[in-house]
């Protein structure tokens, strides 16, 4: 019930410390439907990336504040373990995994046909296990799956990837060790069908070229990976 | 916080009831049969230790981080275990996010117990200076899926990360502490515990109880016993009470099932 | 308004470090009806404990969690004052005194008449004024007689009585410093009349036959404890 | 968090107004008389110092911890006095578990700056190394039944209690402090205080006021007054404003009843 | 849209570090409608401090403990800026400020016409920007202000200013250094047309004939402020 | 907590979005055009450096407080850049008093960000001894007034209270730090940055939205920029997507209008 894929084609630029070409992705693999209770749910292995998620919804919201009249409320909440990082991380949430949160439930929307469910809410919840840099795409890349699992109608499945810059060139897929030294991360979400996008972020320094290409690298990483997605589906539900 | 709903039908809980009677399962288990078990260790590389234990469709993943810190001043020359769970809101709609409650408390303290009163880890090697400086071990216990039974799925899982837990060498020289990461060791591991819980439901008692039986039990009883059949940790939960030959079966049952339990550990 | 009464019978035993017998009881006095404001109230002192409990209800639940359609819900706060121990306990709620509200609610619980007051709660707060070891059975145990005087109508009247392991011995109702330098504690409480077992904790190393030792000797202490809580009543209602 | 609910009906709202109006009381005290008043010592043997007070059915339990700490940056040289309070919902169906709310946080608030500013204790003797250590004493006020006036309860058991408390004799040596708990002494007390607080029901003040009397007051008001008549704190409460000559009516009484309560921390 | 006044005489006792007189305020300015968003608003500097006023209301009240059946629920924030002391305050509310929101609350409430509202809310925000002593009734003064350019309907307008000793002198209006060295510290605020009081404090050592020394200066402050809260409303409404 | 009460009625959302798909704003402004702005520093006398900003009638004070603590462990050499934001509830009656909500966070977040990652500060130079002290800047953004934009004028508002904030001179001798307080200097800054936000709205993207422009958004996007036009921070919001054509032409947009911001850090 497992999908390995290995991406990119090495093109003889400077090479990694992981030896990846500049638009090369880590090792992926996504599982469907991997827990019991909740009723949707995947796991991601990306890199040195493990990241679990549930779906659960779309159900009665009993909380004013995620009621919406005329559509389904996303509400999601991204958490480490604290046995996920290199220091203990302290339960519960803070000032980042908030921010996370919030930008997670936004790339998401724009694929969820909300209107359907008026009044109720759809409650999505990312685990990562261990994190090795990217979580929050690989949390979004996860979700999608999961929602797809839950049977919840969507456009299109959101996925996301990052570029970033490191040792002044611009790749895709920044492993952790990339993103410390690294001078930019530029964290991307899309709707592959339209190639729209729906999570940007940009944190570092690049010129208005540099950050066109980590756009462009991101998002051809993006449509990469969504096929990984798919194929995690079909391996659960057959064609 | 949690919403304890009865989210058992009557219908459901007079026919789970019914077959116990007739000691007969829902599932087709016998009254002190387990669900399938399943025990993976090593499985978080950042994790000190870490196991990922499933028993029926409850799943854990446990992982420990060693730590130096500073011992407790009544105990100033044995190091530290703290266990800590979360019944994350992933594992079932009637967790939710927030600080720990009773639920959560109640199973990170006796998982605690069971393990420390066990004297499973040899705590008086983890000192590094006496008063001063410890290793504490963190057990945190992250609750991904919930199908009844978390306290022996905890005692497992924990069991099984403390024995895959490797700690760096230390030194200390001119009382400044050199760690050596090249080399590692495991914990000081003694005798190995694990925990048998069982359920009351109309008459009688069934082991490992399922989510629906834990819906309806009347009481539960939790028994941790070690590798030579001490038992070091005990807690009855419910709104019903136990007879003393109810309390002393189980003891028995558990002494015969533990022996199963540990083949896991073993691996 | 005070009852003292002291219990066992050494028996040529190793003797304990306060002088007791293995299977002799703690100075012990129970009071009913300590408090104007609560609806019922008691006061014990234990050996050195002191313990002071609150009873209010039944009366309407207005909070969700707190009700059931079809009896009374029992809610239990036990706290320990900051002064009560050799170094200040900062106030509030820890993880020791929300598991030992929880247990003691179950403890109680199977006395209590509940079937007769749906939808309502019966809330009992018990104040550690100081604490000598064994402050769980001693709440239990006030509780029971604050209950009574509350008027709350009962089965029986729960009791609650520890019995341990210390240097190598079985004995009763453990002191603090028996509980620090023993093997083992196990706390018990029961329904007198039937002898049934509410609470049951171990908490250390014990044999089969120890524990089995432990458990009659801790339901004997209660046997006896239960007579003063009697007491305690007759003197506030007389016969 | 509090449920400040009327549960005095307006009908007993009108019948005490009316009674005191024509200077009487429901329980047949005069304007200016306390209640029965209690107060036990040394009541707890793990406290630094304990006092049980009772006015009327009003009961705390107060306990001091005498710990070694270090001084506010901006008072290097001087003890320190932490008071808190906790209205348990054991003494109220209106105080409800959870963090401090306003009107304990104003109780102890009143009550620390009423002994701090009295000068009670001299906190310079409470000095260990300057600017580094200090003797800090915790007040825990622990209010266990509530039948109105907590103020002057608070302040004469916290008085009482610190009388009552004594800490061991310190040495430095080598800038390592060694702490004689053999050699025990009495905090360095100097001359007392009391607090005497008054309501305004109809058109009167009434000293101590009890529960029902606290219920319907249109404004409240607190003196702080030690042994040699020193004025060293003063809180209104309530929804409704004092005329001076109401103000300056208090502080007499307070001069003359503060006496009457001074007796009770001789004993 | 600034008033600016200096009061008092000084008639000759001992000079204070700033130079005023011992019946002397500090330099006051105060600003109506300074806010965009909050229904009325206020600004106040008073020596050094630094103090911002916005009310909101009446509303209805959702929340069961705001709400009174026969009048509105007067709610006070008082708030320091982390910046607004010399060491950075953390912010959210301490018990300081919760106790200074209590006495501000009930300091205001004896102006307010509360039973024209019933079962709402009126919402007083305090917000400190800088603090250099009396900060308490510079709120209290601010806020009578906000409160009339909301247009909530006032028997008068509440006017706060502290009394003091410092040096064995009773001296009008303490600064931060004042305070810090002096004996005592008496705020007040007054109904002026009444001259009744609403709000009463004293910390510190005073006889008898001090405090009354005292709380009669602190009264004349009140008047003297309480003309410059008339000028602020004229500047912004007119006659 | 907030409650995100959508308060602008249909009607008005319909009227907004039909005068922007004709590249008209309720207020005139063209699509790129910022509303009044008005920047005052130096206005907190306490503060290590203050500013007031206001982009119409969106009001921040913004102050800075450095002080001296211990460097992160992953950088011992550097200083500490900390940003804190509070939306006040006095500043709309969205804003509720308590923790930091998500918004609240964000907005701290990214600016935070938008300044680290330009470099503005030289933190290097912020090192007073390495991997023990160094200087800790606090930056509190105090929301007063919403009407719109908090990010543009939060980044205004702290660049501008960075360049006002003065530290004092510090020497190390044997290991102690002096502190002289009669040297000020200012933080070491390198170039400036700003941000810039644009707001979708119907097929149109126009700068700096008003709360009621912010309330009908679609999608949200804020560009940090140096003064050499590096972008060092970019962050997208709102419920839909953007196109890449959208968002490379913000970036041009964002070229333009930084100088015009830029120029009001120069006074």
């Amino acid at each position: 019930m497992i999908t390995i894929i290995t991406l990119g084609t090495n093109i003889g630029a400077k090479s990694r410390e992981d030896g990846r070409a500049f638009d090369e992705l880590r090792n992926l693999k996504i599982e469907a439907g991997v827990l019991e209770r909740a009723d949707g749910s995947a796991y991601l292995e990306f890199g040195g990336n493990k990241v679990l998620v549930a779906v659960y919804g779309p159900k009665e919201s009993f909380i004013r504040r995620f009621q919406r009249p005329d559509r389904a409320y996303i509400r999601c909440r991204y958490n480490m373990a604290p046995f996920s990082v290199d220091d203990r991380k302290r339960p519960g949430p803070d000032r980042r995994s908030i921010e996370i949160s919030k930008i997670t439930a936004e790339a998401l929307q724009p694929a969820v046909i909300l209107e359907k469910y008026p009044r109720s809410v759809i409650e999505i919840f990312i685990e990562v296990l261990e994190a090795e840099g990217g979580t929050r795409c690989a949390g979004i890349t996860a979700a999608s799956v999961a929602l797809a699992d839950a049977g919840i109608p969507m456009k299109d499945m959101v996925v996301a990837c990052a570029a970033g810059k490191v040792d002044g060139q611009v790749v895709l897929d920044l492993s952790e060790v990339e993103d410390k030294d690294g001078q930019a991360d530029v964290p991307v979400a899309i709707l592959p069908r339209s190639g729209e996008v729906t999570l940007l972020q940009s944190d570092g320094n690049l010129t208005t070229a540099e950050f066109e290409k980590a756009l462009d690298l991101a998002i051809k990483g993006c449509n990469q990976i969504s096929e990984v997605q798919k194929e995690a589906l079909k391996k659960r539900y057959g064609e | 916080m949690v919403n304890k709903m009865n989210i058992v039908p009557e219908i459901t809980r007079k026919s789970i009831t019914h077959l116990i009677n007739n000691e007969e399962r829902v599932d087709g288990r016998a009254m002190d049969e387990y669900r399938e078990i399943s025990l993976e260790t090593g499985v978080i590389s950042k994790a000190g230790g870490s196991a990922r234990v499933k028993i029926g469709n409850t799943q854990i993943m446990v992982g420990t981080k060693p730590q130096i810190g500073e011992p407790f001043p009544d105990t100033p020359d044995v190091g530290v275990l703290m266990t800590n769970s979360e019944l994350l809101p992933m594992a079932s709609p009637s967790f939710e996010p927030g600080p720990p409650d009773e639920r959560s408390v109640e199973l990170s303290r006796v998982a605690d117990r069971c393990i420390r009163e066990s004297q499973m880890v040899d705590l008086d090697k983890l000192c590094i200076i006496p008063g001063k400086k410890v290793w504490m071990v963190f057990i945190d216990l992250h609750i991904l899926d919930y199908d009844g039974n978390l306290m022996d799925a905890a005692v497992l899982g924990a069991v099984a990360a403390l024995k895959n837990t490797m700690i760096p060498e230390v030194k200390v020289v001119d009382n400044e502490i050199i760690i050596d990461h090249e080399n590692m060791k495991p914990l000081p591991i003694r005798e190995e515990v694990v925990m048998c819980t069982f359920a009351k439901i109309g008459e009688q008692l069934v082991i490992d109880p399922s989510f629906d039986e834990e819906e309806i039990l009347s009481a539960r009883l939790s028994i941790g016993i070690t590798a030579s059949d001490k038992i070091c940790a005990m807690q009855k939960g419910g709104d019903s009470p136990l007879t003393k030959e109810e309390i002393m079966n189980a003891v028995k049952i558990t002494e015969s099932k533990s022996k199963e339990l540990m083949k896991y550990l073993e691996c």
